[in-house]
């Protein structure tokens, strides 16, 4: 018999390949621990993402969405990151309007020093996730 | 060809095999049929590891690679070279991060094997989409164009100029030399400023490498690294001259505050108010003297003319400031010389000898605000406020403004004919404040001497020399320039022109063809950032080996 | 104080005698405007070049079949005239142009426009068998008291914007009591006073009645916020949006008709947006079942964030949906609120920059965690 | 696919459908399913809000129970929906599409033009009572379910769409296996195997094939019949009002160009429309030029050219579905003059969409003497 | 000691970012590079700090790029942990003797997992993060040090003690650690030098009255450097000693400029980004800058100052100052025009001046270059160029020839390069 465990979110985590992706990858080095739920895909800057990728993710059932960049000034394509904060502003807008979870989605910066950021980042937006529970979205049919 | 997949799990000894149950991530992911083999390995980044990558892949015939193992931050390059010497190409493999993002951080081995399964059926979901991608070599002309004939450019032509490259030298005014020519000494060492540019502009002059264009112009800089075209036309005359160079160096120099622009110094009203300059001439001329002819008997230097309305510090002031006193007491030895300064800014090594060494008698710092310059009787009044805010003055004979250093007034066109920006002073931007304050977000142009922002003679030269060190180093005679392999591309039937991607590119990368009114990449200087595909509405931009289809695939296995 | 001209005639007679004069006068080699097209009395947009012509065209017919803007962009896209052409359009339309023109979709190159305060236009299925003919005396009647015509379009109903920015030329018509005895065009700019130049009639200072615009644009606010309160209502997550968007057919008319949607091919109907069978399987594997054709839901939201930032809310979306989706007031609702944020009116100048292209280095702080 | 057989000759099987023929089809399907004869069912079903109903493709047999064989409206045309499942390759699922007879000859035209794959697809028709304008049914969802139920049983069409009307091949057997309810006893109703692939789905599921067809094929004769006379006078009518290159102006003068009606016509498969494309865009001057011409030209002004060529493009492959019709903002009568012009040039070739799989499309092939009719008279 | 000959072209000395600038610039011209660097990591000072000034930008982000750039490059041989300790020769064909330490830990094997740090009984200061928190005998300086491998501490390591301690080799899986490795005497034939050796600032405790290591909480520029990162020790917490929360903050120029002589150029700059760091982690800081004269050269650099000031700051310009312990605060008292007034403080942050590294004369005379007054290495002619020495082929770079921000140690690294290459260039 299967004891039910709790619900464990699925949550995916866009880094930048040049501060995120190599803050991810100290948090790491470092051994500190963050939950399972956070799943990492790499783009070379935070500006690759195109919102689509977002809500993809979301319609596909992704329970929490991350997107993680250089700090502002700090892009390593010089001004990536400012595009993708502005992305991801009208995203999260357009998501508070239709009263569509906008919580679910999430905009942090974290530098290639910050593992201890990343690893407290993934655990809050994890318990964040938690709380606002599995997404429904997951067996929509008519989506 | 038919597709066959082969998966490869690293163990990194106990740091993912302790904590990850690796036979059951191999159990879940060998299901789909074009998964060809999924095997375990105590580490991959071995020798032998390496090896034992190199005979599975031709042994099994795998057409693409999937490796589970550590961050490719770590070994991405490493098992490109497996793809390579196997005989596979390099973009047909994924690596799945299996360790520092999730072996690591993980302290359930249930829940952390669940991970691993996720990240490495997100991998094998998206090699399934990757495509070869090919190193391309373009041939590039290792020719150079130096724009500025001063201390700057002189040094950058005759440290770049050889028999197998030529280095084409565009001066705007009539004579080589630019500002250090006027100068009769240089701090901190007072050695005559000629020393320093006769020579060079001697040695360019007979160097046959070096083609000198004076009264000219750069009319036309098209093209990009490696292969730049120019057109070089001369004053008052309609003919161009024509060449191609590879990179291109502006040593456009810096021009200085104009004082009027701030009457309370009284220059231009009032005699006996001098600009830096004016009095370097003077100087030079031999001859210290008033407009009546007499000497000298009180000179007040202003220092920080123009700063507050620039906004920045011009390094220099305090230094060439310290200069004139040294003139003054050469010329008139008993001559009282009255600094007016707010910070004594004289950085490096050997700027504070040099103030210890100048100061002394009759030469006198007072530290001040508010000042005034103002006539009184046949002389002049320095009317300030001293360190306690209190008013006070001081007659004198003389006074000299030491003006902030400003960019050319044509810096914006050389600007905008380079496609280069500037920051909020005007000067030339550097493509990075600090790992590269010479280059430009456009690349094969570099930015050297005060036209990138106020500096001194020494880091003039430095930017110069570290110009040439670029471009030395990157435009080899006979050897091709590699290009970044993993760049944007625009699919010409679906763009609609609109110029988003134009807008968001930081690096020049993408033009507009008139003709076919459509956005066109250039894949030689494209970063790969891919910032334009996600600014495209039409999907019509695509970035190599992050295309949508690869990520979204990568997506949809994640969730 | 702007300069005015007078045209003592009633508001249509009058501009058509303007575009007459101007066509006649060979300032302008072309018209813009609505015009009966058969003896059925369609309207529809067309281009006019002989003054006989404009006998049929009616500039102010409450009936928008396409938006102006995107025919201008179709007009200018592939070159512009090499002479002045003048088009007579809704702010709305004039706005989408604008925002068109700033995506390099069309040139306001030898284009004028002459647009007006505008009193909204009835939905398209209203113009079968006459029904727009029989409104029109209730429409201006409207028109002139400051009032919101009944049955005119929803957005139309809730449209704050109904002033043009960038016109050359306004013609005064909302709250303008006279306009069955006079015309009113007002010259915007150095533009519009050189077309009037020459014309046989009263010129004089004049500004539009900004209290008689007001009185409309209270009627227009308080409707806006009803239309929104209601759509808010259904605009309850993803459940809501299924319930709204469940009956969409995918024909994607709404985004063809929209004066922003310009791409060539729509990345939605691109190839990157088809299913494999392998994406079939894996969705059937997480829902059980899966709507064929898919991704409505996906459709809908990339289409907001590809244009809800310039969305002008001219309502043709929802005209031309067969199934009677709301379209217009859920983009009208989010592209409001994020174009609040960007604080960005679109097609109000077209030197200002769409701000998915530009960028301040501090801002949207709240949006970082 | 394997031969098919001549409608007359071929035996059905009898089913029972003590509670109504719905339940009796997805009992069916669900005993298929669970015999894994199908993977997954492409079927109707209606949506959350209960104002339409669209295809979903099931795989979950429990989410049967909700779908709905037999809609009152056609959101979108089947063959499209088979399209988007099989277009990009037959999958590793054996499916089964229930639909109407022209949506599934649709299909077929489809599956001639590479944009269907038929291997791993079993095809259901059914006997068709046509479909309600889907704008009739959004004004009030419930009153329309009600008033389809009656019209399915009294077989009265006067709800639904025009050329639904006017559809003399309801009943048309196009697909593997037909569900025929005309003639059928009280409770029970036909299953008509027409091909092997259908012959086999129905033996697996241990269905005999033994009842001969007649009651069913009489009924259908006859209604067909019945719907031919009134499709021709209907035409006649409609060829005078819509006919002369003037008529066809008014007729389009509502035309927005939104181009709805191809955008959800089955046939038109185009990724890019050609009359969307760069070839019709032209620069200001041509414009001008063109307008100088006559004093002034509607804009855009390639409404005509857009329709007829629509027509050049897939009269030939039309199935009278009136999907255009549905969509159309202008309510123009587009699908009843495409269904009109489509009798015509069909028959010019002799050629019925959809009829068989293995008859090309005619403008793909040719023989060697015929269309005489069209060629000069003298030489 | 076995002997070793490699023949190669230009050697590198110091693998900070004016090292590694040079090294990549010269293989990317497919020279041959030795780098030589003393200690067991490349990235020199800078990878101390957390941000750098004037636009904060992440400095790890910044250098990890270069850093793994480096250890990816065929044409670089990074050599670790070694030292020059011989140069013969002249401008073309230097010959150089290297010592080269042994790692104990085999760089091909360790796949820097760190398994073996846990284990080992040692437990020292960590020098890198200024003594403010502890390493093992077996260690990297902190994590993400590149390369990833650590050292064994022979000083301190059990076994290299007379102990019979195996427990780190124990506990590596990867037969990484060798504990029979021997230090190494390299022989190299190159073309040219560049000496990139870098910094180190003046020790506070010289100067009695700043009350460095003797009060609590009187922290050098370094130490604060490692108290805000967030790789540091404290992950970026700023805490006082007895781990309060500081309420106020001194920061204190020009510390030894007076007893060095010159003006170190990025103290006033690195001063404001410490009050930025104070105010980015407790906005309601109060915090005084004492400073004598500001010296902010350069573009862009005042836009910074001026930021700065906006958060509210006590600018205060002193003659003379001294630090005390005052109870639970501490107390600056100082001069200015004449007039004596004190303040008390939470924590005071010194900022001291630039000097050559200890070993530079050592280094100067090996080379057979000379060094200026103060120790830095002298260049030629500052006005003919300032990476020439008096020794052709040898070329100087970074703040080893005199105190400067990144972006001109940058400068002169591709500089010294721009040298070599144009000379070697047939002329």
């Amino acid at each position: 018999m299967v004891e039910d465990k709790e619900f464990m979110p699925k949550i995916l985590a866009f880094l930048c390949n040049w501060c995120s992706y190599a803050g991810a990858d100290l948090a790491g080095t470092s051994r500190l621990k963050y939950p399972p739920s956070i799943l990492p895909i790499r783009v070379m800057c935070s500006s690759r993402i195109d919102p689509l990728f977002i809500i993809k993710a979301y319609l596909g059932g992704a329970d929490g969405v991350l997107v993680a960049g250089c700090h502002p000034g700090d892009c390593h394509y010089e001004k990536g990151n400012y595009y993708t904060r502005r992305r991801f502003a009208l995203l999260k807008k357009i998501f508070e309007e239709l009263n569509m979870e906008p919580d679910r989605l999430m905009l942090s910066w974290i530098s290639a020093s910050e593992g201890h950021k990343y690893a407290r980042v993934a655990t809050e937006f994890t318990e964040k996730i938690k709380k606002s529970g599995e997404s429904s979205v997951k067996n929509k049919i008519f989506l | 060809m038919e597709r066959k997949i082969g998966v490869y799990i690293c163990e990194c000894g106990p740091n993912i095999s302790e904590k990850i149950d690796i036979d059951k991530v191999i159990d879940a992911v060998s299901l789909p049929e074009d998964v060809a083999v999924v095997k375990r390995y105590k580490l991959l980044c071995s020798v032998d590891g390496k090896k034992f990558l190199e005979d599975e892949i031709k042994k099994q015939g795998l057409t693409h690679l999937v490796i589970a193992a550590c961050s490719p931050k770590q070994h991405e390059k490493t098992f490109m070279e497996v793809c390579e010497n196997a005989g596979i190409n390099p973009y047909l493999y994924q690596l799945a991060n299996i360790r520092e993002q999730c072996a690591w951080v993980t302290d359930d081995k249930d829940e952390a094997t669940k991970k691993a399964i996720r990240l490495v059926k997100a991998a094998i979901r998206r090699v399934r989409y990757h495509f070869p991608l090919e190193k391309k070599e373009i041939a590039c002309n290792p020719d150079v164009l130096v724009i500025g004939g001063g201390v700057a450019g002189l040094e950058a032509s005759l440290q770049l100029a050889s028999s197998d490259r030529r280095v084409y030298l565009v001066e705007k005014t009539s004579s080589l030399g630019g500002m250090v020519d006027n100068f009769e000494k240089t701090f901190p060492n007072m050695q005559p400023g000629s020393n320093l540019i006769k020579q060079k502009i001697l040695d360019v002059n007979k160097n046959e490498n070096i083609k000198v264009f004076t009264d000219s112009i750069v009319e036309e800089l098209l093209g990009f690294f490696g292969s730049f075209e120019v057109k070089v036309k001369a004053k008052e005359q309609d003919a161009f001259v024509e060449f191609d160079v590879g990179a291109v160096v502006l040593a456009t120099g810096s021009s200085f505050f104009d004082p009027k622009q701030t009457p309370q110094y009284g220059y231009g009203t009032l005699d006996n108010v001098f600009t830096a300059i004016e009095f370097e001439k003077m100087n030079k001329s031999g001859k210290i003297s008033l407009k009546n002819g007499k000497t000298p008997k009180n000179v007040a230097i202003v220092h920080c003319v123009g700063r507050n309305e620039k906004g920045y510090c011009s390094q220099i002031c305090c230094m060439y400031s310290l200069k004139f006193a040294r003139y003054l007491k050469e010329k008139i030895p008993d001559v009282n010389v009255f600094h007016f300064y707010s910070d004594m800014c004289i950085p490096g090594k050997s700027q504070q000898k040099f103030y210890d060494q100048t100061k002394g008698k009759h030469i006198n710092f007072i530290r001040s605000s508010n000042i005034e310059v103002t006539k009184k009787g046949d002389n002049v009044q320095i009317n300030y406020s001293d360190e306690d805010g209190k008013a006070n003055n001081l007659p004198a004979n003389m006074v000299i403004l030491s003006p902030a250093i400003t960019p050319t007034s044509d810096s914006s066109q050389l600007a905008e004919l380079a496609g280069i920006s500037q920051d909020d002073s005007g000067f030339f931007a550097e493509e990075h404040e600090k790992l590269n304050p010479i280059s430009t977000s456009t690349e094969g142009i570099y930015i050297v001497g005060s036209a990138q922002g106020p500096k001194d003679i020494p880091d003039t030269l430095i930017q110069a020399e570290a110009a040439t060190g670029k471009i030395l180093s990157s435009l080899v005679p006979g050897r091709k320039i590699e290009p970044e392999v993993k760049v944007s591309h625009i699919s010409e039937s679906f763009c609609i022109g609109c110029k988003n991607c134009m807008s968001v590119c930081s690096y020049g990368t993408i033009t507009f063809d008139e003709e076919k009114k459509v956005c066109v990449v250039n894949e030689v200087i494209c970063r790969g950032c891919g910032n334009c595909v996600a600014a495209c509405p039409s999907g019509a931009a695509t970035l190599k080996h992050f295309t949508f289809k690869q990520l979204y695939q990568e997506i949809l296995e994640a969730v | 104080m702007t300069k005015a001209l007078k045209i003592n005639k009633n508001a249509e007679q009058g501009i058509k005698e303007f575009l007459r004069f101007l066509l006649e006068s060979g300032k302008v080699k072309g018209v813009f405007s609505l015009k009966k097209i058969n003896k059925e009395g369609a309207v529809a947009y067309s281009l006019i070049t002989d003054p006989k012509d404009l006998e049929d065209s009616v500039p102010f017919y409450p009936v928008m079949p396409v938006t102006a803007g995107s025919l201008l962009s179709r007009f200018t896209l592939k070159g512009s005239p090499d002479k002045p052409v003048v088009a007579v359009m809704r702010p709305c339309e004039l706005r989408g142009f604008v925002e068109l023109v700033k995506r390099e979709q069309g040139s306001f190159e030898n284009v004028f426009t002459i647009s007006m305060t505008c009193g909204g236009v009835y939905p398209l299925d209203m113009a079968v068998d006459k029904k727009i003919e029989k409104n029109l005396p209730k429409y201006w009647d409207a028109v002139k008291k400051s009032e919101i015509p009944a049955d005119v379009r929803t957005a139309c109903k809730g449209c704050t914007e109904f002033k043009p920015y960038t016109a050359d030329m306004t013609v005064d018509l909302v709250g303008n009591k006279d306009i069955d005895k006079q015309c009113i065009i007002l010259l915007n700019t150095k533009n519009g006073e050189s077309l009037a130049d020459g014309m046989d009639a009263e010129f004089l200072e004049k500004k539009l009645d900004t209290k008689k615009l007001d009185v409309l644009l209270d009627k227009r606010a308080v409707e806006k916020k009803k239309l929104f309160d209601e759509i808010d209502k259904k605009m309850n997550g993803m459940d809501g949006l299924i319930d709204i968007f469940g009956r969409c057919i995918g024909c994607h008319g709404c985004m063809r008709v929209c004066p922003i949607c310009y791409c060539k091919l729509c990345e939605f109907e691109s190839p990157d947006s088809e299913y494999k069978p392998s994406n079939y399987n894996s969705e059937l594997k997480k829902r059980g079942g899966v709507r064929v054709p898919p991704g409505t839901m996906y459709f809908q939201l990339g289409r907001l964030t590809h244009i809800s930032i310039s969305c002008v809310g001219c309502g043709a979306c929802d005209d031309v949906c067969p199934v009677d989706i709301p379209v217009s007031t859920i983009f009208k609702k989010v592209g409001e609120s994020v174009q609040k944020i960007f604080n960005y009116i679109p097609g109000k100048d077209v030197k200002e920059s769409i701000p998915l292209v530009t960028f301040e280095k501090e801002e949207f702080i709240e949006f970082e965690e | 696919m394997s031969k098919s057989k001549e409608t007359s000759t071929i035996k059905t099987a009898v089913l029972p459908a003590k509670s109504g023929t719905k339940k009796a089809i997805l009992d069916f399907l669900k005993n298929a399913m669970d015999k894994k004869n199908f993977d997954a069912v492409i079927i109707p079903m209606r949506v959350p809000a209960g104002d339409s109903f669209v295809y979903v493709l099931i795989k979950d047999v429990s989410l049967l129970k909700d779908a709905f064989p037999l809609s009152p409206v056609m959101s979108v045309q089947g063959a499209r929906v088979v399209s988007s499942v099989t277009r990009l390759g037959k999958g590793d699922m054996k499916i089964a599409a229930v639909m109407r007879p022209c949506e599934i000859r649709a299909t077929i035209e489809l599956a001639k033009f590479g944009q269907v794959d038929l291997e791993n697809v079993t095809l259901i028709s059914m006997d068709c009572p046509g479909v309600m304008p889907i704008s009739d049914f959004l004004s009030d969802p419930e009153k329309g379910m009600k008033l389809f139920d009656d019209a399915v049983t009294s077989w009265d069409d006067s709800i639904m769409r025009p050329v639904c009307k006017i559809c003399d091949k309801s009943s048309m057997i196009a697909g593997d296996i037909h569900i025929g309810t005309l003639g059928a006893k009280k409770d029970t109703f036909f299953m008509i195997p027409k091909t092997q692939k259908g012959n086999d789905t129905l033996e697996k599921s241990d269905i005999k094939i033994d009842a001969d067809l007649d009651e069913w094929h009489n009924k259908v004769t006859t209604l067909s019949e019945e719907k031919k006379k009134k499709r021709n006078s209907a035409n006649k009518d409609l060829k005078v009002k819509t006919g002369g290159i003037d008529n066809l102006i008014d007729t389009f003068s509502q035309c927005i160009n939104c181009h709805n009606c191809m955008k959800v016509c089955p046939i038109c498969f185009c990724r890019l429309c050609y009359f969307d494309s760069e070839n019709v865009k032209h620069s200001a001057e041509n414009y001008l030029q063109i307008a100088e011409n006559k004093g002034s030209i509607r804009f855009l002004p390639d409404t005509i050219l857009f329709q007829t060529g629509r027509m050049m493009h897939m009269s030939v492959s039309c199935v009278s579905c009136g999907s255009c019709e549905d969509a159309c903002p202008a309510s123009i009568p587009v699908g009843q003059i495409f269904s009109m012009i489509a009798d015509e040039t069909q028959k010019a070739f002799d050629y019925v969409s959809g009829r068989d799989i293995n008859e090309p499309t005619p403008l793909v092939a040719y023989k060697k003497d015929e269309l005489h009719e069209m060629e000069d008279a003298h030489d | 000691m076995e002997e070793k000959e490699i023949h190669s072209d230009v050697l590198v000395i110091g693998a900070g970012l004016a090292g590694i600038e040079a090294s990549l610039l010269l293989s990317s011209s497919d020279r041959k590079v030795h780098l030589v660097e003393k200690t067991s990591y490349t990235g020199g000072t800078v990878i101390k700090f957390e941000e750098v000034f004037s636009n904060m930008e992440c400095s790890t982000c910044m250098v990890s790029p270069r850093q793994q750039e480096l250890l990816q490059d065929k044409n670089i041989n990074l050599l670790t942990l070694s030292e020059v300790e011989e140069v013969k020769g002249s401008l073309g064909n230097f010959t150089v003797k290297i010592n080269k330490k042994a790692r104990y830990v085999d760089l091909q094997n360790c796949i820097g997992c760190n398994a073996c740090f846990e284990p080992c009984p040692v437990s020292l200061k960590n020098e890198f993060e200024e003594g403010l928190s502890e390493r093992k005998a077996i260690y990297t300086p902190c994590a993400g040090a590149l390369p990833n491998v650590p050292m064994i501490d022979t000083e301190h390591c059990l076994r290299f003690n007379g102990k019979e301690c195996t427990a780190c080799q124990e506990a590596c899986m990867f037969e990484a650690i060798d504990f029979n490795q021997k230090d190494e005497q390299l022989k190299l034939n190159v073309e040219a030098i560049i000496a990139a050796t870098g910094f180190t600032l003046f020790d506070s405790k010289q100067i009695p009255k700043y009350g460095y290591g003797k009060i609590d909480d009187v922290y050098s520029a370094f130490e604060f450097e490692r108290l805000y990162a967030s790789n540091g020790p404290t992950e970026g917490k700023l805490r006082l000693k007895n781990g309060k929360t500081p309420k106020s903050a001194a920061i204190i120029h020009c510390v030894g400029r007076d007893q060095k002589g010159y003006c170190s150029s990025v103290c006033c700059l690195y001063s404001l980004k410490f009050n930025h760091y104070l105010k980015s982690k407790i906005p309601e800081m109060e915090i005084d800058e004492f400073y004598t004269d500001l010296c902010i050269p350069g573009k862009s650099h005042q836009k910074f100052y001026e930021k700065m000031k906006e958060t509210g700051t006590n600018l205060i310009r002193f003659q003379d100052i001294n630090v005390d312990k005052q109870g639970e605060g501490i107390t600056v008292t100082y001069t200015n025009g004449g007039k004596k007034s004190s303040r008390t403080v939470d924590m005071v942050i010194l900022s001291p001046a630039i000097e050559p590294r200890a070993d530079s004369s050592k280094l100067a005379k090996i080379l057979g270059i000379s060094h200026d007054d103060y120790g830095f290495f002298k260049e030629e002619d500052p006005d003919v160029s300032s990476v020439t020495t008096s020794k052709p082929g040898v070329f100087i770079a970074g703040c080893a020839q005199g105190p400067k921000n990144i972006q001109d140690s940058v400068s002169q690294a591709s500089a010294a390069v721009g040298k070599i290459l144009s000379q070697s260039g047939d002329k």
